[in-house]
C-alpha cells in the first residue's frame, strides 16, 4: 500500500517529482489541454442548453478532467474502457466525433445508440468505449471479465473501468476487485474520488483513511493519485497499465479529485454543501496547474490556447447546430431493434400494434 | 385538509409514524441530509436526527439487509430505494431473506420492513429511471406490495404498511409524485391493504369496460373514461392500489357487471401483473366474460429514451383496447 | 446412439461446443476439478484446461459480471449457477446489464452469455434447493429462457444457445437430471429455440385438453396422460422447451383442436408463467375455450421441506384440473 | 492489522500465552468441553443415519467447533447469533434441546420451524439464534442492523455473524461491513476459514495472504486467530464484544480452522482434495488440544469425560427416539402460514385445493 498521493507537478505547475514526469510529445501535451479544455466547454454550454429546457439532462465533469482524460492518454487505443457518467473526456480523447456527440445528448435519429439512454450515456465500439449505464459500478466486472479474456486469449490489451467513491460501497466492486485479484486479470479500476455521491459526503460511504487501500482486500496494489494532476494521472495509469500487460494483474487506483459542480442538472448542491468547499478546490484545478506547467515549458501560449478556444466553440456550435438539425426522433420500429439479435413474434406484434395506433391517432405529442 | 401532492402525503405519512412510534427509522442514499433526491424524506433528519432518517453508503443490499437486521431487533425500518431501478442489488436480500424469514423460522422471525421505492416512467428517464418491477416482487411469496395512485391513499397506505407486520415494497409512482394532489386528512389514519377502489363508476348499462390501473396509470385510464365516454364508452377504473393480495372481490364484482376487462399497466407485458389479474379472471368468471381480457401495456423492451411516450400507454391505446373489448 | 440422462447430455453438449469454438469458457462454483456439484461439467477442466473450466471465487455476480465481460470482448462463456435459488446475487448483472447491452449500445455491444443453472424441486431440498424461478427471467426483455425436459432437447437446445447470439436463462430440471434418459444421438447437432414439442397428442377427438409444462412437469404430466386415459381423458401435453420466446402457434393450435387447457409449473402461481399462458390464450383464442384455462401450480409460499410433495403438482392434480376443465 | 495468529495454548494444550487466558470457572470449562464432545457425537451419529437412508441431509463440524462454541462462551446470552449452517454448536452450548434439535433434522411434527427448512437449520427465538438460511453470507447484513439497532436504542447487545471463508467472497460480505465500519455498529464478523468452500480450495476465493486483512477496506480492526484453540476464540471474541460495547464498532475476526469432513452428506471429498490434508490436521484437533489443557490444570480426568461420553451417546439416543416417535409431517394447513402474518384470501383458497385435494386421493406418499 502507498499511501502518499502520487503527483508529478504542484498546484502551480511545477514539477516537484521530475522522476514521474511522462514523457509527451508537445503536439500530445497540446491535445491533452485541448480536450480538457473541449470537455469544460462542452459542459458549460450543455448545462446552460438543459436550463434553456432544449436538453433533457445532464452531467458534468468540472474538475474532475483531468483523471480520465490522463488515464485514456496513457492507454493505447486498443485498450478497452468502461466508463461511468463522468468520463466522456475519455471519448472525445479518442476521437469521438461532436456531432455525434450531440446527436446521442437529444437522442434524436442520428443517435448512434437510437434514442435509447438518458443524455451521456454513449457507447462507441469502434473507440472500445463500452457503453455507459446509469446503475453504479455495474461496468466494473465487466472490465474485469475483458481484461481476464484477453489475458485468456494471450493477447496484451488490458481494460480499465472508472467510477466514483460512491462506486466502491456497492456489492459489485468487492466481487469485480477479488476476481481481478484471483484471476490476475490486467484490469485497471480507477476509483474517482470526487468527495460526493450526490449529496452523501465522502466521510459517509467508507471509514477506511483512503479507498486506495481497499486493494489489500484482494491482494493487488492499490494506488493513491492527485486525479487533479494529469501527469500523475498519466504516470499511475502507465504504470497500473504496464503490470497488467507484463501479467502481473489488476491495480487499484484512488484519483482524488472534486466535483465542483452539481451532481447533475436534476441536483441542487446548495441544499447539503457549504459552497466554500468548491471555491477552495478551484486552487486544484487541472486545467490551470495543467497550463502553468505547459507553459513555463514553452508548449503552450495565451495565443495558442485563445486559437483552440475560439476553435472549440465554433466546433460546439456546428454540432449543436447540427444535432438540432435532426429527426428528432428515431424510426418507431427501432423501439424493437435489438432486444434481441432477431425480432421474436410476439415483439413483431407489439410494433405492428404500436404502427397502427399511431397510424389511426397521429404521433405521439409529448 | 390541507392540499397535498404524493411526495409531501408521503412525508407527512413517514412523520407522523415518526412521531408516533420511535422504532420507526427511515435510512437510505441522499434521505437525510438532503432529504431525499424526490425530497421525500425532507425535514425528518431536522426533527429526528441522523440516528432515525439515516444516510448510507451507495449500497442498496445494504441498506436492506440492515433493515432486515434493525427488524429483527424489533426497529421498524423503512428504507428508500432511491429508484426502483437500482433496487436489484438487493434483490437476494428481499428475495431470499426479507420474504421468507417469518415462514422459514416458524414465526418466530418477521421481519416488517417497509421499503419505498418511486417507480414508472414519463419522466424522460430511459432504461434506469422508469421502470415498473411490480410483477418482480408480487411472484415473490412473502411480500406485499402495494402502489397508490394519489396522495390520500400513499398517506393511509404507507401508515397502514408501517404499522403492518409484513415485509412490503411500497412503489410510489414518481411520474404524478407533484401532480396528483388532493386534500389529504391532517393527522393519523390508515387506510387497509388489499382493497381496490372504484374510482369511476361504470353506470349508462351499456359499452361498459372495466379497467384495472394502479399508481400513475389510473390517472391515464381516467382520462381514457373522460375520452371515451363522448364516444359512448362506459368505463369503470379500478384503483388497485394493493397489488399483492389484490382485491379479487372488488374485481369480479366489476367483471360481473361489464363483462369486459382492460388492465392497464407500465411494466413489459409479458409475464406482467396484468398476466395475473387476466389469469384470474378468465379462471374465475370466464362465463361472465363477453370478449377477452386485453392488456395495455409496456412493451416487451428496455424502457426508451426518446420514445418513452411511445412506449407508454396512454388514453388512446386503451381506448383502442376498449373498442376492441366491445366490438368483439 | 447412446443411452444417456440430462446431466451426462449437457456435458456431452459443453464438451462438443468447447472442441467446436475456442470461445466457449465455463466458469462457476466447483465446475472445473469437482467437475460440478452436480458433474454436468465432468472432465471439461482434464480435456480444456483450467482456464477454459475455471473455478471461481464464491460469487454470483462475480460470475456473471465477468461473464459479460468476456462476452463483450468476443468470447462465449458458459457460467454455471449452482442452483437457481443462489442467483438473486447475479441478478442485477443479469437484469441491468446482461438483458439491456445490446439494446442500450445501438447493438453495438450484445453480451452472449449462457448461464446454466439447475432449477426445480422434488430433491429434497427446501427453500432455496428447489426453485423455479423463470418467471423472474421471462418478464426481463432482452434475455431467452430455456427449459428442456429430457436429454436429447438439452443437449441440442444447449449447443443451440451457446452458438446463438443472444443471453439465455438455461435451466436444468433437476429433479430428472439422471431420471430422464434417452438415447441421444452422438456429435453436434442443434434444436431451435423457440419451438415447442407435442410429446403426447390427443387423438380421441373426445375429453380432450391441452396441458402445457416444460421441465420436470412434462414427466408428471405425462403421467397424467397415462392415469388420465383409464378414466377416459385424451391430453394432448405440449413440452414448451423454450419459454421465451415461447411458441404461441403450437400453442395456439393445439388449443384450437382441444378447447381446453391446464398449465402446470412448479413455481408458485401468482405472476408465474402460467398467468403469461392464459392471459395470451384467452386473449387470442377465447372463442376457442370451453372452459376456463386452469393453472396447476406450486403454492404462493416458499417451497417446502417436508411437505414438498404436497406443493408440488402431480398427476392427482393435474387430473383434477382436467375433470374441472371437461366437466365444465 | 495484527497478522500474527493469535494462539492461547499449543497443540499439546500447553499455555504459550498466559496473558491472554481467560480466566474460566471449572464448570464453564468442562460445559465447554462438553458441548464439543456433543457436537462430535452428533455429528458422527447423524451422518450415520443419513448414510442409513433415516435422514435426509446433515452438515457436520468436524475439527471446527471450537470457533463457534468458544466465540459463543465469550458473549452474553442476551447477545444475537446470526450462524450459518456450521454453528449448531453454538445453539447447543446454549442449552438447545437435543430433542428439539432432532426434531428439526426429521421436519417432523415437533419441528419448531414445522418442516419448512433443510435439516440444520434451524431457528431458535428464545436463545437469540436466528434462523438460518442456505444462501451464503446472507446473515451479515442483518448482525450488521441488528448491532445498529441496539447501538441506536442503547442498549449494550452485540451481534455475532459467522461464515465461511467462501462467504468473504460474496457481495453482501462487503457491504455489510461497510456498514458496521460507516455506523460503528458493535457487530463481530467471525469467518471460519476452514480452508474449502465444497470443492474450492481457500486459494481461489482471494489472494489476499489472509482473509482478517480485508478488515483495512472497512476500517475496523481484523484478528487473526488459531479457530481450534477454544480459549484463543475467547479471547478475541471477549475483546470483540468489549470493543463493541464501548462503542468502538465493529471487528472481523478470522478464525484459521480446517474441515476435516466432506462439505454435507451429499458431497465426497475424495474427488478433488488429498486425504492427507484432513489427516495432516488431526494434530491440531480442538477437542484434543482442550482436553489436555483441561487435564494438566487438573479440570477433567479421564473417568469424568468417559461419564459425559455415556451421558451424552444416552442423550441422543433417547433424543432420536424422541424424535423418530413424533409424526413425521407438519399439519397441512402449516404449509400455508407465516408466509404473512394473517393467511390473505389467495392462500387460504390454496390451502382448501391442498385439503380437497388429499381429502380426494389420499396423502401425499412421498
Ligand atoms: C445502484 C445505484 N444506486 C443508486 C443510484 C443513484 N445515483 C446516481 S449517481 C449516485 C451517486 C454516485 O456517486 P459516485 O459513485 O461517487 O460518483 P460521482 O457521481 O461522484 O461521479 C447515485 C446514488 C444509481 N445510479 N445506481
Ligand atoms: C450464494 C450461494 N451460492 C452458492 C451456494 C452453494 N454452496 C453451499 S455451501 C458452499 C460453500 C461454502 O463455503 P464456505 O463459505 O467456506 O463455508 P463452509 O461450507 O466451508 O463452512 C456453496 C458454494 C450457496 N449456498 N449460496
Ligand atoms: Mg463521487
Ligand atoms: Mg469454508
Amino acid at each position: 500500500m502507498r499511501l502518499e498521493v502520487i503527483k508529478v507537478i504542484d498546484d502551480d505547475g511545477r514539477v516537484i517529482h521530475p522522476e514521474r514526469e511522462p514523457a509527451i510529445a508537445g503536439d500530445d501535451l497540446r491535445k491533452l489541454f485541448r480536450t480538457i479544455l473541449l470537455v469544460r466547454l462542452v459542459d458549460e454550454r450543455m448545462l446552460r442548453l438543459q436550463r434553456q429546457g432544449r436538453l433533457g439532462f445532464y452531467l458534468s465533469s468540472l474538475g474532475e478532467e483531468a483523471t480520465h482524460i490522463g488515464a485514456t492518454h496513457a492507454l493505447r487505443p486498443s485498450d478497452w474502457l468502461y466508463p461511468a457518467y463522468r468520463e466522456v473526456g475519455a471519448a472525445l480523447y479518442r476521437g469521438y466525433p461532436l456531432r455525434t456527440f450531440m446527436c446521442q445528448l437529444f437522442g434524436n435519429a442520428e443517435d448512434p445508440i437510437k434514442g435509447r439512454q438518458m443524455p451521456v450515456h454513449h457507447s462507441i465500439r469502434r473507440l472500445n468505449f463500452v457503453s455507459i449505464s446509469s446503475p453504479v459500478a455495474t461496468q466494473i466486472p465487466h472490465a474485469v471479465g475483458t481484461a481476464w479474456a484477453a489475458k485468456l486469449q494471450k493477447k496484451d490489451d488490458v481494460a480499465a473501468a472508472f467510477f466514483g467513491e460512491g462506486g466502491t460501497s456497492t456489492p459489485i466492486f468487492h466481487t469485480s476487485l477479488n476476481f481481478a485479484g484471483v484471476f490476475k486479470a490486467p484490469a485497471i479500476l480507477i476509483c474517482r474520488n470526487n468527495g460526493w455521491a450526490i449529496s452523501v459526503p465522502r466521510s459517509v460511504q467508507t471509514v477506511a483513511a483512503t479507498f486506495a487501500q481497499k486493494a489489500i482486500a484482494y491482494g493487488i496494489p492499490g494506488v493513491l493519485v492527485d486525479g487533479n494532476d494529469i501527469l500523475a494521472m498519466i504516470h499511475v495509469t502507465a504504470e497500473a497499465a504496464a503490470r497488467g500487460r507484463r501479467g502481473e494483474g489488476a491495480t487499484l487506483i484512488e484519483a482524488r479529485t472534486y466535483r465542483r459542480g452539481a451532481h447533475s442538472s436534476s441536483d441542487d448542491p446548495s441544499v447539503y454543501r457549504d459552497p466554500a468547499e468548491p471555491k477552495e478546490w478551484e486552487r486544484h484545478d487541472p486545467l490551470e496547474r495543467f497550463r502553468k506547467y505547459l507553459t513555463a515549458k514553452g508548449e503552450l501560449s495565451a495565443e495558442v490556447e485563445a486559437r483552440m478556444h475560439q476553435e472549440i466553440l465554433e466546433e460546439i456550435t456546428d454540432a449543436l447546430q447540427y444535432a438540432e438539425r435532426q429527426a428528432p426522433k428515431p424510426p418507431l420500429h427501432s423501439m424493437f431493434e435489438d432486444v434481441y439479435v432477431d425480432i421474436p413474434w410476439h415483439l413483431r406484434e407489439q410494433s405492428a400494434a404500436l404502427a397502427a395506433e399511431i397510424a389511426k391517432h397521429g404521433p405521439k405529442t409529448s | 385538509m390541507p392540499d397535498m401532492n404524493i411526495i409531501q402525503a408521503v412525508n407527512d405519512a413517514l412523520r407522523l409514524e415518526m412521531r408516533r412510534d420511535p422504532r420507526v427509522v427511515v435510512l437510505g442514499e441522499d434521505v437525510g441530509r438532503f432529504g431525499g433526491v424526490f425530497r421525500a424524506t425532507s425535514g425528518l433528519q431536522e426533527e429526528f436526527g441522523a440516528d432515525r432518517c439515516v444516510d448510507t453508503p451507495l449500497a442498496e443490499s445494504g441498506i436492506i439487509g440492515t433493515a432486515i437486521g434493525m427488524a429483527l431487533y424489533g426497529l421498524r425500518p423503512v428504507p428508500e430505494i432511491q429508484f426502483a431501478d437500482f433496487i436489484y442489488p438487493a434483490y437476494d436480500q428481499i428475495v431470499s431473506e426479507l420474504a421468507k424469514l417469518r415462514y422459514r423460522s416458524g414465526g418466530e422471525y418477521p421481519a416488517p420492513v417497509v421499503i419505498r421505492t418511486p417507480v414508472g416512467g414519463g419522466i424522460r428517464g430511459g432504461h434506469y429511471h422508469s421502470q415498473s418491477p411490480e410483477a418482480l416482487f408480487i411472484h415473490v411469496p412473502g411480500l406485499k406490495v402495494v402502489c397508490p395512485s394519489n396522495p390520500i391513499d400513499a398517506k393511509g397506505l404507507l401508515a397502514s404498511c408501517i404499522r403492518g407486520e409484513d415485509p412490503v415494497i411500497f412503489m410510489e409512482p414518481k411520474r404524478v409524485y407533484r401532480a396528483a394532489r388532493g386534500n389529504v386528512p391532517e393527522g393519523e389514519y390508515t387506510i387497509p391493504l388489499g382493497e381496490a377502489k372504484v374510482v369511476r363508476q361504470a353506470k349508462t348499462g351499456i359499452r361498459q369496460v372495466t379497467v384495472l390501473a394502479w399508481g400513475a396509470m389510473v390517472h391515464t385510464a381516467l382520462e381514457a373514461a373522460e375520452k371515451g365516454a363522448e364516444q359512448g364508452y362506459d368505463l369503470e377504473v379500478i384503483d388497485l392500489r394493493t397489488l399483492l393480495p389484490f382485491d379479487v372481490d372488488a374485481i369480479l364484482a366489476s367483471v360481473r357487471k361489464t363483462g369486459r376487462v382492460v388492465v392497464v399497466h407500465e411494466a413489459p407485458r409479458t409475464c406482467g401483473f396484468g398476466a395475473e389479474l387476466a389469469a384470474t379472471i378468465q379462471e374465475k368468471a370466464i362465463l361472465s366474460l363477453e370478449a377477452p381480457i386485453l392488456r395495455v401495456t409496456g412493451f416487451d423492451t428496455p424502457f426508451p429514451y426518446t420514445l418513452e411516450h411511445e412506449y407508454l400507454p396512454d388514453a388512446h391505446r386503451i381506448l383502442d383496447a376498449v373498442e376492441r373489448v366491445v366490438g368483439f
